[in-house]
C-alpha cells in the first residue's frame, strides 16, 4: 500500500517536470503559433544555471538560504526569451512553418553548444539542497522531502497559470490573441509586447523545471533534446495549444512511465511512445486538442 | 427531367440558417442567377451542392441519383464543377499548368507518375485552345500570381470550365474587378456557356448583368428560396425588391 | 521575395538538363581516381544522403508538407539490412535494397495512412512522434536490435561478386561500392526527375499551392498525398540501405529526431524549391558537418548558425539563389 | 564437487593488501633503460588519434584516459620521443559526436590527417563499431577501454591491427559477482539496476551467470534498465525497495552512479539492503562524495583503483600517482591508467622491433611485439594475449571506506580482493559464445555450488 503512495509521487514528480516545459511550448504555440524547437534547452539552461550558482558559485555553503537562488536558472532562461523573440523569432512570423521550425531548429544547435560552452561539458549538480531537506517517512518507506517540493511547485504552477490566463485582465487579452491575432490587434491590443510576454512565460517554466529539478538530479549535456521529445508525446496526447492537455498528458506520461519501469523494464521508453502513438491514431489531434 | 433538384436541403451555423429547407431545381440547359443580399445562403447553397459543405439535412439529386453523401471528387466524376468567389488558383503555376491541371485531372491522368507531363500533347493542345477562348492565351506562360486580377476571374472560370461539367457554378465571376472590365468578362463567360449549352448557376448582384445573361432568376433571403422566375417577372416583384435591395429602394 | 516558377511543364526539354547534367555525371565517374579516398569515401556519403533528401524533398518541395520524421524511413531501411544479414544470412545489396523498399514501403503506409489526414504543424508533429516510436522500439529491444550498440553490417556483395577487390575496404568502398551508390544514385534521379514532371507530380504541385482547388478540379488530395508520403519515405529507405554499409553498422541514433531536422537542413540548404537543391544540400552539409566536427568541438553551434542565417538571408537555399543571380545577371526578371 | 569456499580459493579470489609480486621472463616495464635505437630514425612526429568522451556525462571517464595518454607521451617526448625522434603529437576527438559520426571521424584521422595510430574510446557501444573500420583502416590501433566482449567475440574475432589495453567486460560482472559470494553468501534475493546498453547487458549476464553458479539459493527479484546518461532514478530506486532484495547489483557508473547514490541516499535504499557495484569508484575517484555509503562492494572495472598496488610495494604506481596528481590535480582512474601503460607499451614494442628489424619499424613488426608482451605497469603486470591482442591484469574490487587522508571514498585497503583473470576468462581456443565466450565458458565448466 505505501509503495502504491511512494509510486504515485514519483509518477507526479515527473509529471511536474514536464507539465512544466510541455505547458511552456503549448502555451507558446498556442498564442504565437509557432512549435519553439530550442525549447527544451530553455529546460537544460535553467537546469545548468542553478547548478552553476548553488554549485559553483556557492560552493561549499551550505545555507538554508541556498533555496533562494533555485529561480535562477528560470529567471535566465525568461530574460533569453524576452531577448530571443522579438529579435530571431519576430521576422518569421509572416512565413511559412517550415521556415519557424527551422530557425528554432538551428537556435537548438546553437544553444546546446552554447550551454557547454557557459558552463563546461562535464554535469553538474546542486545537490545540496536536495540532501539538506532530508527525507520522511510514508509508512515503512522513506522519501526525499525534495521531490515533494518540486510537485508542489509544479502544482502550483499549473494553479497560478489558470489563474493568470481566466482570472487576470492580462489573461483575457492573452486568450483573446490567441484566438484572433488580427482582431485583438484590431481592437488596439499591442500584438507584440503580448508576444514577448507569452513567449518569456513560455521559456521561464521551461527555465523553472530545469531549476527546481537539478538539485534532485543533475544537469546533463543532451537533456534538453530529450526533454523536448518527452514533451512533445505530452503535448500529442493532450493536444497542441491547449494548456489543460498538457496538464493531463504530462499525468499520464508520468503515471505510464511509472508503470512502464515497473512491470516493462525492458521496453520501459517504449511503452511511453506506444501509448503516444496509439492516441494519435485514435485522437491525431490529441486529447484537447483542435485540429487544423 | 431537372439536371439538379435540392429537397429540403439544411444547414445551420449554430443558430443562422444559412440555408433552411430549401427545394431549388435547374433544368438541362438553363442558365440561372441565384440573387440576393449578403447573407442571403447563396454562397452556403452553392457550397452544399459542390461538395465542400456537408449539409444537416435534405437530399440533393442529380441528373436522378442521389449526391447528398458523395465526395467532391464524386460530384466532380457527375459533372458539378464550380469557379470561386475569392480566386482560388494555383498560384506558383503557369496560367496554362492551370488549365492543363484540370484536364489532366478529368481524364484520369493525374494518376501516371510514370510518363512525362510534357509527352501528352492532346492535353497541352486543349489547354491552348481553353485559353485561346477565354483570351488569355498571351498570359499562358506566365505564372497564376503574376495576372491582373480579371484574368484571375477569368481563369478561375476557364479551370472550372477545362473539366467539362454538364453544371457549372460560377460564384460571383466579376466581383473584384472594376465595373468597366466586368461586361467584358460575362461576355466571354456567357458565350463560351451558351455556345457549349453547358448548364449554369451564377451567382451576382449587377442587377444588369442579370437580366441580361440569366434565363431565369432565384431570390434567396434568410436561408430559403423568396421566388423564382423569368427575369421580366422578378424585375416586377415587390418583395424580391425589398428583400434584396431593402425597403428603401423601392 | 521573387519566387523562381518550380515548373513550367511544357516545351521543357530534357537537352536543357544533359547540358550540365553529362559532365557532372563524368566529374563524378572519374573522382576516385581524382581525389584522395577520404573524399571520395565523403561524396559516396553526400549522395546517398542526398537520395533521402531527395525523396524528402517529394513531400516538402512538391506537396507542401514538412515531414520532420523522415529518420524513420531512413532507419527503417538501414535495419531491414541489419535484420536481413542478423537473421537471414543474407549477403547481396540487390536483396538488401529490396528488403529496405519492401520494410520501408510498409511503414509508410502505415504512417502515412496516419498522418496525411493533416497539414502543416501538425503534419511536421506527428511525423516526429511516429519516427520517435521507431526510435524507442530500436533502443529498447536490445535483444531484438542491439539496443543503442547497434546492428554490424559486413561488406555485401554487389551484384552477386565477393568483395572483387579483394580485402582491402577501403578500395571496395572506394571504388566497387562507390560506383553502386552512383549508380542508384543516377537511377533515383532519374525516376524522381520523372515523378516530380509526371502529370502526377504536377498534381501533387497544385496540392500544395492550393488545396481546396486541387479537391475541385477533381484531384482526391489524401490518396495523392499518400501515394507522395508513400515515394518519400522508400526513397529515403533505399538510402538508408545504402547508407548501412558505407558505415558499417546501423545505430539508433538515425532514428532520433536530430537526424531528420538534418534532413530537412539539407533540403533548405540546398534550396527545396529546386529539384537539384536536395542533391547540392545532402552533399555540402555532408561536407560541412565532416569538417566542422573535425574543426571545433562547437560544430553544432557553427551549424546552427549556419542554418540561421540561410533561413533569414538565403531562404532559396544554394541553388535558389545561385539561379536568382544567374536570372539578375542574364538581366532577365522573373515575374 | 568442491564447496564454495573451495572453489574459491581454486580460483584464486584472495583478500588482502599486498601488491604484485613474481615478476615472469621477458617482463617490460617503464624505468627501463633507454638504448641507442638501430638504424636512422625519421623524426617526424608520430601521430596518435585518441577519441575519448570530452564532453556530456561520459566526460569523467574520457578525460582522464586521455591524461593518462598525454602524461605518457610526455614522458617519452622529454627523451626525444619514440626511440628518441619522434615526438608523440595528439589529436582529439570527441567520442559524444555519436557512434556514427564516430566511424566518419576514425576514417578523417586516418585518411585525411594521416594518423599512425589510433587510441581511446570508452563506450562499449563504440568499439564493435570502430574496431572493423580500422581493421579496415589498417589503423593500428589500441582501444583502452569500451572493453566489450562483442569485440574480440564476434566484431573482429580474428585482430590484425587492433588490441585493446584495460581488462575485459565480462570480467568485472564475474569479479563482482564473486565478491558477492565471498562476502555476503547468506543472500537469498538480489536486484539489477544497469543501464540500457552493452556495459550494463553484459555486467548483468556475467553476475547471474556467475551468481547462479556460486550461490544458488538466490533468486533475482527486480530489474530496472534506465537510460544512459539518465538523472533521474527515482522510480528504478522504487521499483528496487519495493522488491525488498538482499542485495542490489548496479553497473551504473560516472554521472549517473552519482546521481543514483545520492537519490539512493534519500530513499534510504542503503540502509536497506547490500549493495555491489561494478564500477562505483571506477569513474574519477574524486567524483564521489564523502557521503557515499562505507562497505559498498565498490568496483573498478575489475582494473585499477589508483591505491593498489600500495605505494612502496610497487614503485611504479607510486611513481605514476604522483605525477599524474602534480600534472592534474587530480588522481588517475583505471583509464588513465589504461592508457599511460597502453603508450608505454606502444614505446617498448616500437623499441623492441626496431632491436630487431633496424629503421622505423613498419606496422607488422610493431604488432608482432605487442602480441604476447608482458608488461609490468602501475596497476601490476598486463599481458597481452597474442590470439586476441587483448590486454589482461589481475582483476580487483574491493569496499569503499572513507579515509581522512583523501576528500573522497577509497577501497579499503584492508579488504582488496584479487583474482588471477586467467580463472575468470575464457581460455584461448574457446569456441565463440553466446552471448559472450566466457560466458558459456563458466556456464558449461565451473562446477554448481550447493546451496
Amino acid at each position: 500500500m505505501d509503495i502504491l503512495v511512494v509510486h504515485l509521487f514519483n509518477a507526479l514528480l515527473y509529471a511536474s517536470v514536464l507539465f512544466l516545459i510541455a505547458g511552456g511550448l503549448s502555451l507558446i504555440y498556442g498564442v504565437m503559433r509557432i512549435v519553439n524547437l530550442a525549447h527544451g534547452n530553455l529546460f537544460a539552461l535553467g537546469a545548468f544555471a542553478t547548478a552553476w550558482a548553488i554549485g559553483q558559485l556557492f560552493a561549499g555553503s551550505d545555507s538554508a538560504w541556498l533555496f533562494l537562488l533555485l529561480p535562477t536558472g528560470a529567471i535566465l532562461a525568461a530574460l533569453l526569451g524576452a531577448v530571443l523573440e522579438p529579435t530571431l523569432l519576430r521576422p518569421f512570423y509572416r512565413r511559412p512553418e517550415e521556415y519557424q521550425l527551422l530557425v528554432t531548429f538551428g537556435l537548438l544547435m546553437i544553444l546546446e553548444d552554447l550551454i557547454r560552452f557557459v558552463f563546461g561539458a562535464y554535469p553538474r549538480s546542486a545537490s545540496v539542497l536536495f540532501e539538506k531537506a532530508g527525507s520522511l517517512h510514508v509508512g515503512e518507506y522513506v522519501y526525499p522531502r525534495y521531490n515533494l517540493m518540486v510537485i508542489a511547485i509544479g502544482g502550483l504552477a499549473a494553479l497560478f497559470l489558470w489563474a493568470f490566463i481566466y482570472r487576470t485582465k492580462f489573461g483575457v487579452v492573452l486568450r483573446a490573441t490567441s484566438q484572433d491575432m488580427r482582431r485583438a490587434s484590431a481592437l488596439g491590443v499591442n500584438v507584440n509586447l503580448v508576444y514577448v510576454q507569452a513567449f518569456t512565460i513560455g521559456c521561464f517554466m521551461a527555465g523553472l523545471a530545469g531549476s527546481i529539478i537539478v538539485p534532485g538530479q543533475s544537469a546533463v549535456l543532451g537533456m534538453g533534446v530529450d526533454a523536448l521529445v518527452l514533451s512533445f508525446i505530452v503535448v500529442v496526447i493532450g493536444g497542441l495549444g491547449s494548456l489543460e492537455g498538457a496538464l493531463v498528458g504530462a499525468l499520464i506520461v508520468g503515471i505510464i512511465r511509472e508503470i512502464g519501469i515497473s512491470v516493462f523494464p525492458e521496453i520501459e521508453l517504449a511503452v511511453l511512445y506506444l501509448i503516444a502513438a496509439g492516441v494519435l491514431f485514435v485522437r491525431p489531434a490529441g486529447l484537447f486538442g483542435r485540429a487544423a | 427531367m431537372n439536371l439538379l433538384e435540392t429537397r429540403k436541403l439544411t444547414k445551420y451555423f449554430g443558430d443562422t440558417h444559412a440555408v433552411d429547407r430549401v427545394d431549388f431545381t435547374i433544368g438541362e440547359g438553363e442558365v440561372v442567377a441565384l440573387i440576393g443580399s449578403n447573407g442571403a445562403g447563396k454562397t452556403s447553397l452553392v457550397n452544399l451542392i459542390s461538395g465542400l459543405l456537408r449539409p444537416d439535412s435534405g437530399q440533393i439529386l442529380f441528373r436522378g441519383a442521389d449526391v447528398t453523401d458523395e465526395s467532391v471528387y464524386g460530384r466532380i466524376r457527375a459533372g458539378i464543377a464550380r469557379s470561386f468567389q475569392i480566386v482560388n488558383l494555383f498560384d506558383e503555376l503557369t496560367v496554362l499548368d492551370n488549365v492543363a491541371l484540370s484536364i489532366f485531372s478529368r481524364e484520369l491522368l493525374t494518376r501516371f507518375f510514370w510518363t512525362l507531363a510534357d509527352h501528352h500533347h492532346p492535353v497541352w493542345q486543349e489547354a491552348h485552345d481553353i485559353l485561346g477562348q477565354f483570351g488569355l492565351e498571351p498570359k499562358s506562360s506566365m505564372l497564376a500570381g503574376g495576372i491582373s486580377q480579371g484574368e484571375r476571374k477569368l481563369l478561375d472560370v476557364a479551370v472550372a470550365y477545362a473539366l467539362k461539367p454538364r453544371l457549372l457554378f460560377l460564384d460571383e465571376p466579376t466581383s473584384g474587378v472594376s465595373t468597366r472590365e466586368k461586361a467584358p468578362i460575362m461576355d466571354v463567360i456567357s458565350s463560351i456557356v451558351r455556345s457549349q449549352q453547358i448548364t449554369a448557376v451564377v451567382i451576382e448582384h449587377d442587377m444588369d448583368i442579370i437580366f441580361k445573361y440569366s434565363d431565369r432568376i432565384v431570390v434567396m433571403h434568410q436561408g430559403v428560396v423568396l421566388a423564382s422566375g423569368r427575369p421580366e417577372e422578378i424585375r416586377g416583384n415587390e418583395a424580391v425588391k425589398d428583400a434584396v435591395f431593402g425597403p428603401s429602394h423601392a | 521575395m521573387t519566387t523562381v516558377p518550380l515548373t513550367t511543364f511544357q516545351k521543357r526539354s530534357p537537352l536543357r538538363v544533359v547540358v550540365w547534367a553529362v559532365p557532372l555525371a563524368l566529374l563524378l565517374v572519374v573522382l576516385p581516381w581524382a581525389v584522395d579516398p577520404y573524399q571520395t569515401i565523403l561524396v559516396a556519403y553526400g549522395l546517398v544522403m542526398a537520395i533521402a533528401v531527395l525523396g524528402f524533398n517529394l513531400l516538402l518541395g512538391y506537396t507542401g508538407l514538412l515531414s520532420f520524421g523522415h529518420s524513420a524511413y531512413f532507419g527503417v531501411g538501414a535495419y531491414a539490412v541489419a535484420f536481413m544479414v542478423k537473421y537471414f544470412h543474407v549477403e547481396s545489396m540487390e536483396l538488401f535494397l529490396v528488403g529496405a523498399v519492401v520494410a520501408s514501403t510498409l511503414v509508410t503506409v502505415l504512417f502515412g495512412y496516419a498522418c496525411v489526414r493533416y497539414t502543416r504543424i501538425f503534419f511536421s508533429i506527428l511525423t516526429l512522434a511516429l519516427s520517435q516510436v521507431l526510435w524507442s522500439l530500436a533502443y529498447k529491444f536490445y535483444g531484438v536490435t542491439g539496443g543503442s550498440d547497434g546492428l554490424r553490417v559486413p561488406t555485401p556483395k554487389l551484384l552477386g561478386i565477393v568483395n572483387p577487390v579483394g580485402e582491402d575496404k577501403i578500395r571496395f568502398l572506394t571504388h566497387g561500392y562507390y560506383y553502386y551508390v552512383l549508380v542508384v544514385f543516377t537511377l533515383c534521379v532519374a525516376v524522381m526527375w520523372l515523378v516530380v514532371h509526371s502529370p502526377f507530380g504536377m498534381a501533387l504541385q497544385s496540392i500544395r499551392d492550393n488545396e481546396t482547388r486541387a479537391q475541385f478540379i477533381g484531384l482526391r488530395i489524401r490518396a495523392y498525398r499518400l501515394v507522395a508520403f508513400l515515394v518519400s519515405g522508400v526513397f529515403t529507405g533505399i538510402a538508408g540501405a545504402l547508407w548501412v554499409p558505407l558505415n558499417g553498422l546501423t545505430t539508433p541514433d538515425i532514428l532520433y529526431w536530430p537526424f531528420s531536422g538534418e534532413i530537412v537542413f539539407m533540403a533548405v540548404l540546398g534550396g527545396f524549391r529546386n529539384f537539384t537543391g536536395p542533391i547540392v544540400g545532402a552533399v555540402v552539409f555532408n561536407w560541412l558537418k565532416t569538417y566542422a566536427v573535425g574543426a571545433t568541438v562547437y560544430w553544432q553551434a557553427l551549424l546552427g548558425f549556419v542554418l540561421v542565417v540561410l533561413v533569414m538571408v538565403l531562404p532559396t537555399g544554394i541553388v535558389g539563389s545561385i539561379k536568382l543571380l544567374w536570372a539578375r545577371a542574364r538581366g532577365r526578371a522573373f515575374r | 564437487m568442491p564447496t564454495r569456499r573451495e572453489f574459491l580459493a581454486q580460483l584464486g579470489v584472495t583478500t588482502a593488501a599486498v601488491g604484485g609480486a613474481a615478476a615472469g621472463i621477458g617482463v617490460s616495464g617503464i624505468a627501463q633503460a633507454q638504448e641507442k635505437p638501430k638504424g636512422t630514425i625519421p623524426d617526424k612526429p608520430f601521430r596518435i588519434g585518441h577519441m575519448t568522451f570530452f564532453t556530456g556525462a561520459g566526460a569523467v571517464l574520457g578525460e582522464p584516459m586521455y591524461k593518462g595518454n598525454l602524461l605518457a607521451a610526455e614522458e617519452i617526448n622529454a627523451q626525444g620521443g619514440l626511440l628518441g625522434k619522434r615526438k608523440i603529437e595528439i589529436l582529439k576527438a570527441d567520442e559524444a559526436a555519436g557512434t556514427d559520426a564516430n566511424t566518419k571521424e576514425m576514417r578523417r584521422l586516418r585518411l585525411s590527417e594521416k594518423v599512425d595510430m589510433f587510441m581511446g574510446i570508452t563506450s562499449s557501444g563504440n568499439t564493435p563499431a570502430l574496431g572493423p573500420i580500422a581493421e579496415e583502416l589498417k589503423l593500428l590501433t589500441i582501444f583502452i577501454d569500451g572493453c566489450t566482449d562483442f569485440l574480440f567475440d564476434k566484431a573482429v574475432p580474428n585482430p590484425r591491427y587492433i588490441f585493446r589495453s584495460t581488462n575485459i567486460q565480462s570480467a568485472d560482472g564475474s569479479t563482482c559477482a564473486l565478491g558477492v559470494a565471498m562476502t555476503w553468501p547468506e543472500i537469498k534475493t538480489y536486484a539489477h539496476i544497469h543501464p540500457d546498453y552493452a556495459y550494463g547487458r553484459n555486467c548483468y549476464d556475467h553476475f547471474t551467470v556467475v551468481t547462479k553458479k556460486m550461490l544458488p539459493k538466490a533468486k533475482s527479484v527486480s530489474e530496472a534498465w534506465p537510460k544512459l546518461f539518465s538523472t533521474d532514478f527515482t522510480p528504478h530506486i522504487t521499483k528496487t525497495l519495493a522488491a525488498k532484495p538482499d542485495l542490489l547489483v548496479t553497473s551504473l557508473w560516472g554521472g549517473d552512479y552519482v546521481a543514483f547514490y545520492k537519490q539512493a541516499l534519500q530513499h534510504g535504499l542503503f540502509g536497506k539492503m547490500k549493495v555491489a557495484t561494478t564500477l562505483g569508484l571506477g569513474s574519477v575517484p574524486q567524483a564521489i562524495g564523502k557521503d557515499h555509503p562505507e562497505g559498498v562492494l565498490s568496483g573498478v572495472h575489475a582494473n585499477y583503483h589508483f591505491t593498489y598496488p600500495a605505494g612502496n610495494r610497487w614503485p611504479l604506481n607510486k611513481n605514476f600517482v604522483e605525477k599524474y596528481k602534480a600534472k592534474f590535480d587530480e588522481y588517475p582512474n583505471f583509464q588513465a591508467e589504461g592508457a599511460y601503460t597502453a603508450t608505454h607499451v606502444l614505446k617498448t614494442a616500437v623499441e623492441k622491433a626496431n632491436r630487431l628489424t633496424g629503421g622505423w619499424p613498419d606496422d607488422d613488426a610493431i604488432i608482432g611485439q605487442l602480441e604476447g608482451m608482458m608488461y609490468a605497469g602501475p596497476g601490476g603486470y598486463v599481458y597481452i594475449r597474442p590470439d586476441n591482442h587483448q590486454g589482461y591484469k589481475d582483476a580487483i574490487t574491493g569496499f569503499s571506506k572513507n579515509v581522512p587522508e583523501y576528500p573522497f571514498p577509497i577501497l579499503d585497503p584492508n579488504r582488496i580482493i584479487t583474482i588471477p583473470i586467467r580463472n575468470v576468462t575464457a581460455p584461448p581456443g574457446w569456441p565463440k559464445g553466446e552471448p559472450t565466450s566466457t560466458y558459456t565458458w563458466i556456464d558449461q565448466t565451473w562446477p554448481q555450488m550447493k546451496a
